[in-house]
């Protein structure tokens, strides 16, 4: 699954901070993810996870620090910003599709209007993703009436209709019932074994075990411990990433605090 | 439509807000001044300035609007009408924002009073609620005598208030209570307690310093009116009695 | 702590079941009505009110003006009104949601001014204030330019917050999207954000309608002849000249025929609204 | 789907980077603005301006009336209507929920007959209709009870409406809560449901209060005195006899000083209680 | 752990039937839970669970059937329905916290107005209840302030001090943050060691598997399958169960559907 190339990192983020007013939530942030790498950031609520990927495609503009993808450094105030996201695709929590536009549409919007494709092309290359994603059949209607596992994953296909070099994920499948959660994680397991370089925020372990070459443990802005998938969770060093994957792992062997 | 000065009007000289029409600004219902009846607004005040719109070649057309804007200049000065004409009377203070024409009538206001009560002056209704029309000189004479009298947006609403009891006694101009008191079941019930010679006149108006032709147009045509008796023979047909003066002589 | 109540200490029957107690209720509140109907009727006294309030003779002057030309001009003034209202308020909420400060200072000033102010004020002020100012001064076909302008101005402050809040309702994760996916700030706001926008506002927009219509009410203090009168002044005058409020109460059964179906129309779509989300 | 496109084809420099686009874009605006205050500043006929809009002299005149009558005035029917149309609306939202079909349509039927028409036509049909044909009606304390009365009337259904939807905003959640422990409807209604309503309806109900404030400047047309006047006719009457709007001005800004601070509060209480959910 | 009495069932439904409109949601429930049972309802969304739980404290009004708490039908419509209730404590996935009183005022106000206890007496019980669930410390502040795991459990202890008969909880764990679940779960396996009487809706099969006697597998308004917990759980006999339960405990690994 690794594919490690001599090239550049895909994705590389040195010493990165970010403050909300007085509150610091990156504390210094360095991170690679090397093309084709799979990397997945865990930790508790509110260490500052959806904020790290939130300033890699500056949704979040950071106070300190640099994102570098492919290359490109984003943070270099005279980038052309909208150029550059379009390398990144991104996946949020709550989905985001557009209501008022049909899921076809959804995913031709922005190739149309920003990269200028043609509709055949644009339509074609929609279809292919859906294909991709299982939910072809639903390109006609509107995302209102899908459920939140097919709605996520059209999520994905669109954001795969720019080409993107690299693919964020923001715990993509918390929203989900959880008998829609495997759905959406299987597409993004295919994505992986086809080689997609990924950087996702999850809770779901089994998935990071199993799919992520890296994972990194976050707490209080920083990355606490990191390392292949299979150490941190199985065989994790630090203390407060073993009381946290506890907690997540066995949630019912465990006293009220 | 043409803004502004406009030519267009058979009379050389006089200009008019909008061309082809002398509009009126006038405080509906006044009667017998100007009062609607059967969807067309009918008086005195009307048939006088009818006079004049035929000299200028015009149509008259009547606005309806709040008499204290009237009095203060306001709705000339902002080109809603050409004259002004509401039962109006000419007073030093009102000199200062609007161009008399000369006076077509002496003013005598009333106390109307409920019949029977034997209340002949204002000096009776001390303790009593007393209602006259915004912006009126009843109004001034009746503060001037120290009261806080109610006041009324129009005619219409000072009746109303009366004949529903919200006030006890109105003061009012005599020819409009005289009207009044022509309608079925009101002088059964009311009566004149009082008429007050104000020694004042009432008089046309339009722009302070902007419209002297139209004002002499307006004061000729009174003239040739008094002159050839149409004046008299139009105040009685309104007021419903041979003049007992007549204003300029 | 295992249970140790014991379990024959059975659930009490009521007195009075819910049902017979809710049925008593329902009874007593009943009578009351038919209490309050009973004085109303006997005490109220319905001569008058018929020959006050619904006057057939005094109706049969009322119209057909009181529609072509009362009702019309009311329709007329409103409708003038609101599309001045539209494009001007759509300026000042884009001036207030501007980058540039002193526009949002203005445009801030502005919705402060015309919300806090009542339109009577803004009507005496626009009406007689400025042209007496400013003697030159005159709008477009007369009255009716005059009334749609100033209504206008006092409609633009609430549409301008409408919008506003319009474009801050769309949730921030449609901008985020948009701009994930490469759409520079004004391509995501022209293709997802107003669409989605423009939806949320129709029914404050429709409401402002309703509000607009009841507003025109007071265009009699800019002065209108026998023409360009509205419902409310032209029922008004009427009822004063008969002293009968007949008129009157047709004058607001016109209002009524619009402003009711309007203000369904406007909570059905709240509620479809509410029910999307 | 592997990556194919070649990593040298490299993110394009912008030819105008975002940050000098908008640099140049904001300094255009500034300019506009600019020109636009130019053209005022020099357009506009200053003298005039300040003479009929603040002129001291005439300002010195409508003090210390404007603050001791008008203002005053203003205040005490705008307090009195809001008690009058607080009870009566309470009483009308509660016939509204009320399980007994004819006061559900009693309170309907009022609501949208006192939403649906404007104030100026209820004072008018309340203030000359009843009277004339009930000749005895009468309201204690005069012209204040006439005026709480039919600014009360109006602000009640405005009121009854808020208020049901402050009771329908608690979630439903509260009452099964409330329910499964066992409390009876009423019990928590009391307890739950109408505690948590109070605060939703603060904010809508302070705006009831600045719509009131402004709806005052209508109770010129039910006939007042010169001790009993209020703001909007004060400033209209004093503009008229000097046929200047210093006062109108003034009068306006004394609506300002309430509607703009209490406006604010409405804004902020809104946005906390946004936040709190 | 399970009790088996000799005595009447705690709650016993009988042919219990619910629609809401046309939709016909509960579709002839017959269900039994023993004194001192622990029962988990597991199935599908939209499968009627929560309409089911709601109906045996009468939140819903069933269209037909019986519903029998200790000996007491409350289907009965001349039954005291307030008294029945207080017998039944229920806990909402969304906690239903009265947000306008403190975490004591929640506990005490239904013992003092509806059960008429004192004071002193109140606070004392509540109390009891809030050590038990670990929150006692938090007993001044208001519920806003709580984590999601805290509120849920102050909720069980409310619950818990109108000394119900039966406990009922929809989900409890649903709306909580990962890492919280244990706690509220930790709390419920103590109230089923104490003997508690349980009626619950869950997700958390692990949960399912060790503390519940009895496992409902509930599908499109019918009780498809039923049994000791282990046999339902790790051996299901009906096709439907056994994907559900696939999709459920292993949801990486699946296709799209
Ligand atoms: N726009 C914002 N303004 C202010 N504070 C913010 C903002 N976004 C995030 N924060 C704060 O920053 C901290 C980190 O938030 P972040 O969303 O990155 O955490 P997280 O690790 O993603 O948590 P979760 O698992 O709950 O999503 C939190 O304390 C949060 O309240
Ligand atoms: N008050 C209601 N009005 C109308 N339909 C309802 C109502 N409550 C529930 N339903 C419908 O009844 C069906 C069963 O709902 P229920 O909440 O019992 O399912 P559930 O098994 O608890 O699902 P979940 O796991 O999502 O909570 C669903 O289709 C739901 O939409
Ligand atoms: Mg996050
Ligand atoms: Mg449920």
């Amino acid at each position: 699954m690794s594919t490690v190339s001599p090239a550049a990192p895909a994705v590389e983020i040195v010493g990165l901070r970010k403050s909300f007013g007085d509150l610091l939530v990156l504390k210094g942030i360095d991170a690679t993810v090397e093309p084709g790498e799979v990397v997945c950031v865990i930790g508790p609520s509110g260490s500052g996870k959806s904020t790290l990927l939130r300033c890699v495609n500056l949704l979040e503009q950071p106070d300190d620090g640099k994102v570098i993808v492919n290359g490109v450094e984003l943070t270099d105030p005279d980038v052309d910003i909208d150029a550059a996201r379009r390398r990144v695709g991104m996946v949020f929590q709550q989905f985001n599709l557009f209501p008022h536009l049909t899921v076809l549409d959804n995913l031709t919007i922005a190739q149309r209007k920003v990269l200028r494709r043609g509709k055949a092309e644009a339509d074609a290359v929609a279809f292919e993703n859906l294909e991709k994603v299982g939910v072809a059949d639903k390109a006609r209607v509107f995302p209102a009436k899908l459920s939140g596992g097919q709605q996520q994953r059209v999520a994905i296909a669109r954001a795969l209709s720019m080409n993107p070099q690299v693919m964020l994920f923001d715990e993509p499948t918390s929203a989900l019932d959880p008998e829609l959660v495997g759905d959406v994680l299987g597409v993004m397991r295919k994505l992986a074994d086809e080689g997609m370089t990924m950087l996702v925020v999850t809770h779901e372990m089994q998935f990071a075990r199993e799919v992520a070459d890296k994972v990194l443990f976050m707490d209080g802005g920083v990355v606490v411990e990191e390392g292949p998938a299979a150490q941190v969770i199985s065989d994790p060093r630090h203390e407060r990433t073993k009381t946290f994957l506890r907690r997540v792992l066995d949630p019912t062997h465990q006293d009220p605090t | 439509t043409d803004s502004g000065p406009t030519s267009g009007n058979t009379a050389p000289g006089v200009t008019l807000a909008e061309a082809g029409k002398l509009k009126t600004c006038t405080n509906l219902p006044y009667p017998p001044f100007q009062f609607t009846q059967g969807g067309k607004t009918v008086g005195f005040d009307v048939d006088l300035l009818d006079l004049v719109a035929g000299k200028v070649g015009a149509k008259q057309e009547i606005v309806d609007i709040q008499f204290n804007v009237i009095k203060s200049g306001a709705a000339l000065n902002s080109n809603k009408c050409d004259v002004a004409a509401a039962g109006m009377t000419i007073t030093d203070e009102r000199k200062q924002n609007l161009d008399f024409s000369n006076p077509y009538m002496d003013e005598v206001i009333a106390l109307l009073v409920p019949k029977g009560s034997g209340i002949t002056s204002l000096d009776q209704v001390r303790d009593k609620k007393l209602g006259v029309q915004k912006a009126t000189t009843s109004l001034d004479y009746a503060t001037g005598k120290g009261f806080t009298p109610t006041e009324f947006e129009d005619s219409g609403k000072q009746l109303q208030a009366f004949q529903s009891g919200q006030v006890d006694v109105v003061l009012q101009d005599l020819p409009v209570v005289n009207e009044w008191l022509k309608k079925q079941g009101l002088s059964d019930k009311f009566e004149i307690g009082a008429e007050i010679e104000t020694g004042a006149q009432y008089g046309f108006a339009v722009k302070k310093g902007g419209n002297g032709e139209l004002l002499k147009t307006i004061n000729d045509a009174l003239g040739a009116a008094i002159a050839d008796g149409t004046w008299a023979r139009l105040y009685e047909q309104w007021m419903g009695s041979k003049p007992k003066s007549t204003p300029g002589k | 702590m295992a249970d140790t109540t014991p379990r024959a200490e059975a659930v009490p029957r009521a007195r009075l079941s819910p049902r017979k107690r809710q049925r008593i209720s329902r009874g007593i509140q009943y009578a009351v009505f038919a209490a309050a109907v009973a004085a109303v009727g006997f005490g109220a006294d319905w001569a008058s009110l018929a020959e006050y309030f619904a006057d057939l003779d005094v109706a049969k002057e009322a119209f057909p003006e009181l529609i072509t030309v009362a009702l019309k001009n009311t329709v007329i003034y409103t409708l003038s009104a609101y599309v001045v209202g539209f494009v001007l308020g759509l300026v000042v909420a884009l001036m207030r949601l501007s980058s540039v400060a002193v526009y949002r200072g203005v445009a801030l000033v502005y919705i402060e001014v015309f919300r806090g102010l009542p339109a009577l004020v803004v009507f005496l002020i626009f009406g007689f204030g400025l042209p007496v100012a400013f003697p030159g001064l005159e709008f477009p076909f007369e009255q009716y330019g005059t009334v749609a302008v100033a209504l206008g101005l006092v409609a633009a402050a609430y549409m301008a917050e409408t919008f506003r809040a319009g474009i801050q309702a769309v949730p921030n994760g449609q901008l985020e999207a948009a701009r994930s996916l490469g759409m520079p700030q004004t391509r995501a706001m022209v293709s997802i954000i107003i669409p989605q926008a423009l939806r949320v506002v129709i029914p404050p927009l429709t409401n402002e309608l309703i509000l607009l219509f009841k507003d025109s009410s007071l265009v009699f203090v800019l002065g209108v002849t026998s023409l360009t009168t509205e419902l409310s002044k032209f029922g008004g005058d009427l009822a004063a000249e008969h002293a009968d409020s007949t008129p009157l109460v047709l004058a607001g059964a016109a209002y009524l025929v619009i402003t009711v179906p309007l203000g369904y129309v406007v909570r059905r779509l709240e509620a479809k609204q509410r029910k999307a989300r």
